[in-house]
């Protein structure tokens, strides 16, 4: 594969080959046969009372077989012993995990590959090389209000001690790891942003669980007080975070987008299988046109998705000077796509579908989730926006 | 007042100087919990027993049931009801807690029942004494109700049921239920029968009540197994075979287009009149405050012109809706029938929608729940949202009520 | 009728009394039998060439009888010989009058008439007086980007010479006089918006007619080249036009937004009508639920509508110091409403709904031109959140 | 180029180097006129000259109808159509005449018709000497094909048309028509028979041809009465009674879903090969252009969020819509049916919606037509607009492409 000729900077089949196709089967009955759907309905709603809601119950055993099938290194160069495998391969194995509704940190885990990717240094590397050994992560740079910028952070450090708080963690209790977003206070250089690897375990680190609606994550809040950070932690290369940051962040959409997206393809489909069989005035609800035509909508929301994502997913090996435009557009249809598609498998269900035994609200509360990581519809159109009208 | 506000009758106007006199010093104390907002609501033994003191004492006062005849327990009133109950909601009266019995049981056994019938339950329903549920939704009769498979099965002068229904409010409390039973399996809409049946003495026998869990992972409906249960044929309402009818005029109550008014109390616990003027629309508008008070990206959200382009869509809506409801009592300005039909899909979609764009509004925030302290609104929203497809769900989906607008008012085909 | 009560201020009927209900009824009866939709067809499409369609024809009989009926003078106040009727009468007038999608100066008469009442100067009267004995009148006030504020008029006034250009002016070639938003240059006091009649056939004046898509209406650019202004033809108080105009523009938001109501109400009809009697798969097509519930929607969409009509009329009346806020709402709702009912209206025709010879394309034009007049429904909005939040 | 790529044939290879070379010194100058981007868009005798004497040029090289049998007036070749259409897209060269002829007529003649007929036929289709035009639809008969009125009567050894077709393009210019007329009143689908018919001889006499005029103002479109129209028995397609299993060749053809390569040739008059990249999003969008020409109230409308949110959500959607286009070619990520069963709908909605949008970008200079020099754009937005529901209406409307999904590719129940 070569991006050679001028006029097509992208190959026609978005870089998708016989490697790409083979992960994507593997993924897909891999999850088809360890987490139907009644398995994970069992796993994280079996306590319906949402005041102990803060953490998601994850099936260890399970997590362990991902490990060792190596999708934690899909994306972690192979210089440094990853799969170094394309974008869009790695899109179509995080489709299958969010068809599954997957409880666990691999997303967190892959967008953390694709900074420490991006930062280039030997701390970097080293990071990478815990990833391949197993080991999960998860990036931390939210300030209170969730912000979606990276520059944002309140943690500082200074005096070799990391000191603050930062927000909305993902998946925070299930990680071993955080790379964590903070202003390194320098005598001489003054503040610079920087990037750095922090263990769950650290000295002076609590983590403070959220009470979230998403029964397959959890979320917290990190306070750190004066955790000691050595200099082979500190992964990104001075003064280049955000450049790394940036590099990174159309992947960390790809990845979140597709997330979406496979949760999305489970809800048509099973809100489909539902309007086939279930009889109301004696004909499959599937016959009337009120359920139909909403269901074509959903097919064609998350289609269009879906060809966004890959376009985007290329665009991150193919034409990079594209790919955060492409990215934000694919997060934006994945939302959309994702927002109605939710509401119509909820609604086209009718009553069972408003009971918790039914395992459609599972579905809608990752997607809930799941919409306003990196920032919703509404934002990415915004961000486009500038990305668009800036190169006039 | 304009020209065309009604008059009261001189029984009318008497009566509501009754009842404004009866209710001057006989409003109770508020109760130390939140006050439900209506008949459903009630959850705990503390709610019933507040509540069904209330009702009694209004019942004995004759503010409960008076267009009903004497025999029935009733005060034997014309069109003074509907005094009562603006009265009631005036003085801002705690709600009553037997809606399901007063709304729909009542008006049923009223026209549907044997004398006996009406003699023996409607006195204790309109006092409040005993509770009613009703037995309608079953899991595979939702919007096709008259696809219910419950079956009561003839026996001599006895009938035997066997069932699951399901979505039953205050089933827990309730001593009776009404209930809707197919008789006749070849036979859709001739082979159902209505029945008032007995289910608290039969409690753990032949009934069994459990509590359903809702997507937001609360309670507050039931469903009911009936296995082998035994009634008198006295239980009937009208013949076998014509439950369906019986189970109209049942919903033409439910939906306040029957003739008999419902009993209604309250006002305790609810936030605004809804025909008196708001002091300003942001009050009881929460999604600017929200929007101020919540961030986006590193600014208030409601700075966001986007944002704020769709929080004024969504007022919009909202004095829409308040203006719909006042345009609907105007003759001559507006078709009535038309714009009630209305009312429940704009209620419940609105609802839905307005609790989505807070969500949005909220950002990330919106995904904590109403047990994190940090949730803005005390998490109220996503909440909110979930439980809004109760709404458009339940009791006429959406779906149907767009049918039901198609086909009645505009005259088009029904689609079924 | 009164308003003394604190919490209710507007009367719950809005206002429509038997004056009010007796208008309504005599302009429902008067379009129905003077201006059935063949009779518009055949006056205003009869001419499928648009590069003619520079004027909208018009009955001059028609109009006549409209004239005789009052209707001009509806809103004139009664100390000048007008009706003074309540704004809710007026609106549901005019609702029938869009109803019938009439071809004439109705609506821009009627505004001027609020315009001017707000003025209250002697030279408002004696215009006013005008609009009593048949005269019609247009505001003519845009600039060439077509504006929707009252201050950007480019029409300047100096040395008793008018002189300028003016936009979008609506049904100017039928009118008798505009009512002209122009700055008058004085030597003492700067420059003060002011309000002017001029008579269509004035001095230096030339009406150049627009090619529009709307076929009930016509517009035009007005080119005032040193047009002698006597004094006695400025209607507003020095310094006070634009509060004139701040006063009238609820009353201008509920002209056209009836209007557009009950243009609406016709094409909902119309398909109706359509849904109940075309055959195809052997069903009355309104069977099928694409058909009905779209139909179902638009028939709420034009409800809220006409709820947010009254209110904002009622507003008018009895609490004008809330009538603009709720006239943008009403406005808002109506541009909404028509953007979406006559998609549908055309799409649920199908094929005989692409032609020129049904009806439905007069009125999806109509309310196409309809939803830019004074500002489209997001431009409402915009507003709208100025007024609430200014409140705070 | 990928792994994935098609590889050509040795045939393919040597046709495709042949049509090259001779597209290179033959491809017509430019005409005097707008150059038209499809068939069904000729109207004038100008326009039929030109095309008509490229499309015999072309033909006459072997570069359209080489799939067709030698004896039928083809080339004889083996899925090489293909290839002529991809060099004659690269060249640019001039679009064909015969589009209806080469897409629905050819194939469906070539399956369907008598040895005879194919002979006589089709070497005139194909080097478009003669034009065809298609008589499906009828004022009662649109979303609803099996409802064709327009009745063929057996006489002896001849039919006589009486009926009512429209929405045909071209029939003005045509020489034939393909027909499908109703046989038996008492049989909807089996009812149905399938006919070539002779138009232009019988113009005047027996067939009337109307233009139709469009929402717009604009023909393009004619109607035909067939008034004891009496043709032979020879010109029938397959056995009295399969008139519909014909016609759904000619539609399977229509959409690109038949197993005969349609000729088509073009690229003149198109701004972009939909299948290179363009240079930068904003050349090919227009929408961001017209909003940073527009003023809305005062200020650029790109300027204004709310514009710029909803002109961002319709780049998405036109981006969206070509990537599915791309997608729908990789084996194994997609399914290919479930992505081209979209297409018409995402394309024709796009086009209507992406219209409207600019009319409100447009804002009050919306109101003005494409004959108003002052008009945004010349004036193209309303009309574009307008012409759009064509698109949403024809062809299978958006109602019947969503049942298609709903019933194909997720397999729910028919809703007729």
């Amino acid at each position: 594969m070569t991006a050679t000729s001028k006029t097509i900077q992208q190959p026609k089949d978005f870089g998708f080959d016989a490697d790409a196709l083979a992960l994507k089967d593997v993924a897909e009955k891999f999850f088809q046969d360890n987490l139907p759907t009644q398995k994970l309905h069992a796993l994280v709603a079996h306590d319906s009372n949402l005041e102990h809601g803060t953490v998601s119950r994850w099936d260890a055993d399970l997590w362990q077989q991902i490990v060792d099938l190596g999708w934690l290194m899909v994306s972690v160069p192979e210089r440094v012993g990853g799969m170094g495998m394309s974008a869009v391969a790695v899109a179509t194995l995080v489709e299958q995990a969010g068809r599954a509704a997957l409880p666990g940190p691999l997303v967190p885990t892959l967008n953390v590959s694709y900074i420490l990717g991006a930062c280039g240094t030997d701390n970097a590397d080293a990071a990478l090389s815990l990833i391949c050994e197993g080991s999960t992560f998860s990036y931390a740079a939210c300030n209170k209000s969730g912000s979606w910028e990276h520059d944002t952070s309140d943690l500082v450090i200074e005096g070799g001690k990391l000191t603050g708080e930062v927000h909305f963690v993902q998946d925070a209790q299930k990680v071993d790891y955080f790379l964590v977003n903070a202003k390194l206070v320098n005598d001489n250089q003054g503040v610079d942003t920087t990037l750095v690897a922090v263990p769950a375990n650290a000295e002076g680190l609590s983590i403070m669980p959220n009470a979230i609606i998403d029964l397959t994550r959890d979320q917290a809040r990190l306070q750190f007080d004066q955790t000691p950070i050595e200099n082979q932690q500190i992964v990104s290369a001075p003064g280049k975070a955000l450049e790394a940051l940036r590099l990174a962040t159309p992947a960390l959409l790809v990845t979140i987008s597709a997330d979406i997206c496979g949760a999305a393809e489970w809800q048509l489909q099973t809100t489909a299988e539902y309007a086939r069989t279930r009889k109301q005035f004696d004909r499959n609800i599937g016959f009337f046109q009120a359920v139909k035509h909403p269901l074509a909508d959903f097919m064609i929301a998350i289609d269009l998705a879906r060809s966004h994502l890959y376009n985007a997913a290329c665009a991150i090996d193919f034409e990079p000077e594209k790919a955060e435009q492409f990215a934000r557009m694919a997060k934006a249809a994945a939302s959309d796509a994702a927002a109605f598609g939710s509401k119509k498998s909820v609604q086209l269900h009718g009553g069972i579908g408003f009971t918790w035994e039914c395992f459609v609200h599972i579905y809608m509360k990752r997607q809930l989730h799941s919409q306003t990581l990196l920032g919703d519809a509404s934002h990415q159109r915004a961000k486009l926006a500038e990305l668009i009208l800036s190169q006039s | 007042m304009s020209k065309n506000a009604k008059r009261d009758t001189p029984e009318q106007e008497e009566f509501r100087r009754y009842c404004r006199d009866w209710l001057a010093s006989n409003v109770p104390a508020a109760p130390n919990f939140k006050p439900l907002k209506n008949g459903a609501e009630v959850a705990t033994q503390q709610h019933l027993e507040y509540y069904s003191v209330w009702q009694k004492s209004a019942y004995d006062a004759g503010l409960v049931g008076c267009d009903y005849p004497v025999e029935y327990g009733g005060g034997g009133r014309t069109h003074c009801q509907s005094i009562a109950n603006q009265e009631m909601l005036r003085a801002k009266t705690p709600i009553l807690p037997g809606a399901i019995g007063l709304g729909m049981a009542a008006p049923t056994i009223f026209f549907h029942g044997s004398e006996s019938l009406k003699q023996r339950l409607l006195p204790k329903l309109l006092s409040g004494e005993e509770l009613w549920c009703q037995g309608f939704s079953e899991p595979g009769a939702g919007s096709d109700l008259a696809s219910v498979q419950t079956f009561a099965e003839r026996r001599g002068d006895k009938w035997v049921i066997n069932g699951h229904k399901v979505w039953t409010s205050t089933a827990q409390f309730a001593t009776w239920m009404i209930l809707l039973a197919r008789t006749d399996k070849s036979d859709k809409y001739n082979g159902l029968t209505y029945f008032v049946v007995p289910i608290k003495s039969e409690l753990g026998k032949s009934v069994t009540v459990r509590p359903l869990i809702k997507i937001t992972g609360e309670t507050g409906f039931n469903e009911e197994l009936f296995d082998d249960l035994e009634i008198d044929d006295a239980f009937r309402l009208d013949d076998v075979g014509k439950g369906w009818q019986v189970a109209m005029t049942t919903l033409a109550h439910e939906r306040g287009a029957g003739p008999l008014t419902t009993p209604m109390s309250g006002g305790q616990g609810l936030a605004e009149d809804k025909d008196s003027k708001p002091k300003s629309e942001r009050s009881e508008f929460p999604l600017i405050k929200l929007a101020q008070h919540c961030v986006r990206n590193g600014e208030p959200a409601i700075d966001d012109p986007v944002i704020r382009d769709k929080v004024m869509n969504m007022l919009i809506r909202q004095v829409g809706i308040k203006q719909n409801r006042r345009l609907r009592r105007v003759p001559g300005l507006a078709d009535s029938q038309r714009l009630t039909l209305q009312d429940k899909l704009l209620g419940t979609e609105y609802l839905q929608d307005s609790a989505a764009l807070a969500l949005e509004i909220e950002g990330p925030a919106g995904t904590l729940s109403n047990f994190d302290s940090a949730a803005p609104d005390n998490g109220m929203w996503p909440l909110a949202y979930l439980s809004s497809f109760g709404g458009t769900i339940a009791a006429g989906t959406s779906e149907i009520q767009r049918n039901i607008l198609g086909e009645r008012i505009l005259g088009l085909d029904k689609s079924k």
